[in-house]
């Protein structure tokens, strides 16, 4: 799950990091009395679930209280990447000597916590990484306990030579660790970490990635989450325990197991037609889920057929055949329904859905071939 | 032949009376796999309707009935204290279905199951199944059929479907390793290879990879330096967008790294065929054993 | 370090163990007025830093304030193993219904952390393990992270059949290994852990030692030494850096190294005579050192003669001469030294030494048969 | 011949600009011990007087001049760390002389070693030499002789007293391991003894215990269940007092558990013979390996 950076910067702040104060406002007005409040220069940033905010024009600088107004204006009016921005972060800024750049992910290599820096701060780190790779250190780290002292030293003299600086980074590079750690995250990053005019350390960009699996353990991170940039399918489907992506073709696709998902999407592709959707039932499924996972693609126009590819195996398939024939019942289905279900239970399903219309299919080849020829009527 | 399990596996069934692990453990017991004990806290002393002796901790289970294998139905929640029960009671081989376990629970777990020597498959794992001799998962046995090829997985279903076109051909199967569709995994595509390398009742290997990571561009590179086996791959994900997880907490393409192509490309480069379809896996198996 | 009873309760507090209320105090007035403020029974408990002051009469139960004023007054009268009491703790009592036993070590074999526990509690635990072992469950933990789920299970299910009390015992047990791991311990013990009437955990008693090398990240703790039962030579000692007990013979005795000072003591005992103390310098030595050393020994008019005996490795035999000299320069020494160095730079030191009125020996034999020869006179 | 140490070493010194790092890296250089690089962060690019290049980290050093072994001679406080620092460039055999390190700092690092497969010697040892090959430690060199006793011992002073005892008296050694005074070691007596176990240059063993712990308990019982080496032992602390610390942080008799008395009779019950004094050993050496 992602948050956005006003959230990321609150978790920063109660794990020690050292970020410039700031208020998040919804519009121009309320960012004028924040620049007041904080002191100029400030920085005006769009709040948006996405990557180049800088680039499109959502992140300016205002000398004024009145200039942060303005400037507010601008960027709440705009879209960025499809997105509408309805809040901006106002955040004091600070004098730029120098930018790193400091992020935490779980390597799947080595299978730890990886720590990875890089004195190359302030852009686009797969930039670098592409262009100039030995500007980034990336150290796997143990996942009790944190940063050693040694492995502090080799992060901080990689970033600089100063050891005021190195010690500020140090405890910066400790307390990033935690906060990754602490709140399940997946990804916790820091890009621009800079060293101010007055040799002190501030953490002014905050990127957190939480684990959805780890959610549980935090309702507070749940409770962050926006769902404004979501397709509402994917906000239902999300609540329903069901695992979903729009697309944008016409064959609707219900599918237990999300490899058999992905090489579903991908046949009806290679047979020449568009997927409308990945959806995974997940695997140990009850009649709900499929009457959900119906629910959900139907509320698609642009879906012409659905298919839906069954191989059991913890998922049974007279549990899904269940499901099917209550969504018949309740959801008056007006698109073709091409039914392939094989593997555990697959006869007491096929005895289910005796006498039923659903179109059924021996094989994953006839049944995307079968919708196919459905959609397309 | 076979690898990881077999006719000699005694194993303890984690979660045992619970809706899944009960209906898996009688589902194996049917299959012929040595169903010894089965866990779960509280309930020791009890048996299940098959006979099987429920016991309140993995150690106890060990002590009463000798298990070296066990396979854990638990809620995710739960599921990483129940590796480590497993691995504190000199259990070598566990394998973990449970899915949705957070990423931290698992790297934490991984270091006390290295100090232990115990190897992990999973989580997020179908199971493992060495066809004809025992099935240790959540697989439909029938499917499978004994034999020489291989097979490893990242994903679950989407094996069963590739398994299912091999064995109707008459392509048996040596073992078949789903290794789980989780970011972090106990034993990955590498590693799997390598038990495979060492297998003298396996010719050749089906790799069933998908979008995310760079596992698969690892094999590639392993097969590249001289792999002892033949191979044959897939993979899932083509028409994946960047950015979404695509079900599995592993199959995200992210960065521009992690796509269907690059992996796809990386077989090539080195002489693997990849199937555009599943059922097309077959023909490369039928051409590279030829 | 051994700290007092009334300390390890406000570190348990700290940490989270269910501790009841207490009030430290020195009269049977501050006693009287504690209890009433407790609220009656209360128990007095004599603070001292040996064991067994249950069986000498150190504590006892108190009904009414007036009496817990009266037993002050008994107990602050008293003497346990030849330690004064000067305080007491006044506790509110707990109604007992079972008693058990916990505590945490670093197990010397597994070479990690290791919980033990017993539902035999309340008693002499090595009493427990000797007549049945098989009534104390030990476990090694990880020595990150603390209990784990199947860890405490196990633990609190050898102890109770009870889920309620099994579920309060493994808090218990996880805040005695935060306590235990949190303050550098080497010991930390519930004895009893009791079950109350009203099926609540309290732990009644605690103790907790603090391993001496832990002690620089713990200043708070280390204030809370009490020199008050340590001979005054083993404090002055402590504070020199050196390490020493005090024994009851008549050979003084400065050793470079714990083994070979035990060995020391073992020879003069083997050659018929006993010694008056264990003292180690240490490694790197520096003459300071054994100049502290020789005015410890000093202080004990029950010494006859000095024995030095120092095998030079990291400590230079010297650094050990210039201090033996300046020793005799400065304490005007009255009492017969006999001398051996050898290792690192011994003709260093044989040099500096020549001339003065030391008695040297070639080897430890000699040095030891010497000295017992020059007490005897 | 020889164990851990030898000719072939290439020793890493941490700490080496301290006051006792330099002292004895200029000892063990003359001694002829490959003194190959020193490490003390902050002063990366300097040499000694000796001209062993100083490095920044152990990585680095290792990176720059291929050690493979490491000695240390920093504060207690940063100790653990700087075994830790080793262990993760790939050292495989680490000496820790420093003393007063917290049993926690050890115990937590013990397992981060382990998972690397390094094996550590101390702290608080007097470290280790194979006498005319290499010395990594304290001990003062000249005392050694070249030979076929190994010498195993908990106490570093002590240990000087009897090897010079065996020395004088033409009994070489082949390895003399201190393995430290401390509660918990990296390296214990049980595993000390394996190593001479496989060891052809090592005829006779002999042990130097003390009180505390149940390590020389443990050794008798290995004696007994079959020791391929004859053992002579000496134990330290026959007039020690109960409960108090003999300045060993390991050396404590607690609870009535880790006399002397105990061990010395544990040994003899399995037919080891014990020195009343260290100049006794040479004559149990001189009856076992007659």
């Amino acid at each position: 799950m992602k948050i956005h950076e006003s959230d990321a910067r609150a978790i920063f702040t109660r794990f020690g990091l050292p970020v410039p104060p700031s208020r998040l406002v919804a519009d121009p007005r309320a960012a004028e009395a924040a620049a007041e409040e904080l002191g100029c220069p400030v920085v005006v940033k769009a709040q948006v679930l996405v990557g180049g905010r800088g680039k499109a024009g959502g992140v300016k600088l205002a000398s004024s209280p009145r200039e942060a107004g303005e400037k507010a204006g601008t960027i709440l009016g705009m879209e960025i990447k499809g997105l509408a921005v309805e809040k901006v972060l106002v955040a004091r800024a600070v004098d730029i000597v120098k930018e790193f750049y400091a992020a935490m992910v779980f390597d799947r290599v080595t299978r730890r916590p990886m720590m990875m820096v890089s004195p190359s701060g302030g852009v686009d780190i797969e930039e670098v990484a592409r262009t100039a790779p030995e500007r980034i250190l990336k150290l796997p780290l143990n996942p009790e306990g944190g940063l050693m002292p040694f492995q502090t030293r080799r992060l901080t003299s990689f970033l600089t030579g100063d050891r005021a600086v190195a010690k500020q980074i140090g405890a910066v590079l400790q307390a990033l660790y935690d906060a990754f750690m602490g709140v399940d995250a997946s990804l916790a990053e820091i890009n621009p970490l800079v060293l101010s005019q007055d040799g002190t350390v501030w953490a002014i960009d905050a990127k957190i990635n939480i684990d959805d699996n780890g959610l549980f353990r935090h309702p507070e991170i749940e409770a962050l989450r926006d769902t404004a940039d979501e397709d509402p399918g994917e906000t239902a489907a999300r609540e329903a325990g069901l695992s979903f992506v729009k697309l944008d073709g016409s064959i609707g696709c219900v599918v237990n197991g999300a490899g058999l998902a992905m090489a579903t999407m991908d046949m009806i592709k290679h047979y020449g037609a568009e997927p409308a959707n990945f959806l995974d039932i997940g695997g140990s499924s009850s009649p709900d889920k499929v009457l959900a996972a119906m629910r959900i693609i139907l509320r698609d126009p642009s879906v012409k057929a659905i298919l839906i590819n069954i191989f059991g195996g913890i998922t049974r398939c007279d549990d899904v055949a269940m499901g099917l024939i209550e969504a018949k019942k309740r959801l008056g289905l007006d698109v073709p329904l091409v039914v392939r279900l094989t593997g555990t239970n697959a006869r007491e399903a096929g005895e289910l859905l005796a006498g039923t219309d659903l179109i059924g299919a021996e094989t994953m080849d006839e049944a995307v071939k079968g919708a196919i020829a459905a959609a397309r009527g | 032949m076979s690898i990881l399990v077999g006719k000699e596996t005694r194993l303890v069934v984690q979660g045992i009376t619970g809706r899944d692990g009960g209906f898996h453990a009688r589902q194996m017991i049917a299959y012929g796999t040595k169903v010894v004990a089965g866990v779960t806290p509280g309930k020791g002393g009890a048996k299940t309707e098959d006979g099987v002796p429920v016991f309140d901790s993995v150690a106890d289970a060990v002590a009463a009935t000798g298990a070296d294998t066990s396979v854990i139905y638990v809620p995710a929640s739960f599921a990483a204290d129940a590796v480590c029960e497993a691995a504190d009671a000199g259990i070598g081989l566990v394998v973990c279905i449970s899915e949705g376990i957070p990423v931290r629970d698992m790297v934490r777990a991984l270091p006390f199951l290295r100090e232990r020597g115990t190897r992990l498959i999973g989580p997020n794992s179908p199971g493992v199944i060495s066809p004809g001799l025992a099935k240790v998962g959540i697989m439909p046995g029938e499917i499978h059929r004994q034999g020489r090829v291989g097979v490893i997985s990242r994903s679950g279903t989407l094996t069963y479907e590739i398994v299912h076109h091999l064995s109707q051909s008459g392509f048996g199967q040596s073992t078949c390793i789903g290794i789980g569709g989780d970011p972090i995994v106990g034993t990955n595509l590498l590693d799997a290879m390598s038990l495979f390398a060492a297998d003298e009742g396996t010719d050749a290997v089906v790799l069933i990879g998908e979008i995310g990571g760079n596992d698969e561009e690892l094999a590639a590179r392993m097969i590249r330096d001289g792999y002892p086996k033949r191979v044959a791959a897939f993979i899932a994900g083509r028409t994946a967008p960047p950015g979404k997880r695509m079900g599995h907490a592993g199959a995200i393409i992210a960065g521009g790294a992690g796509t269907a192509e690059g992996k796809i490309a990386a077989f090539k480069e080195v002489g693997v065929e990849v199937a555009d379809t599943p059922a097309q896996i077959v023909d490369i198996v039928r051409r590279v054993t030829g």
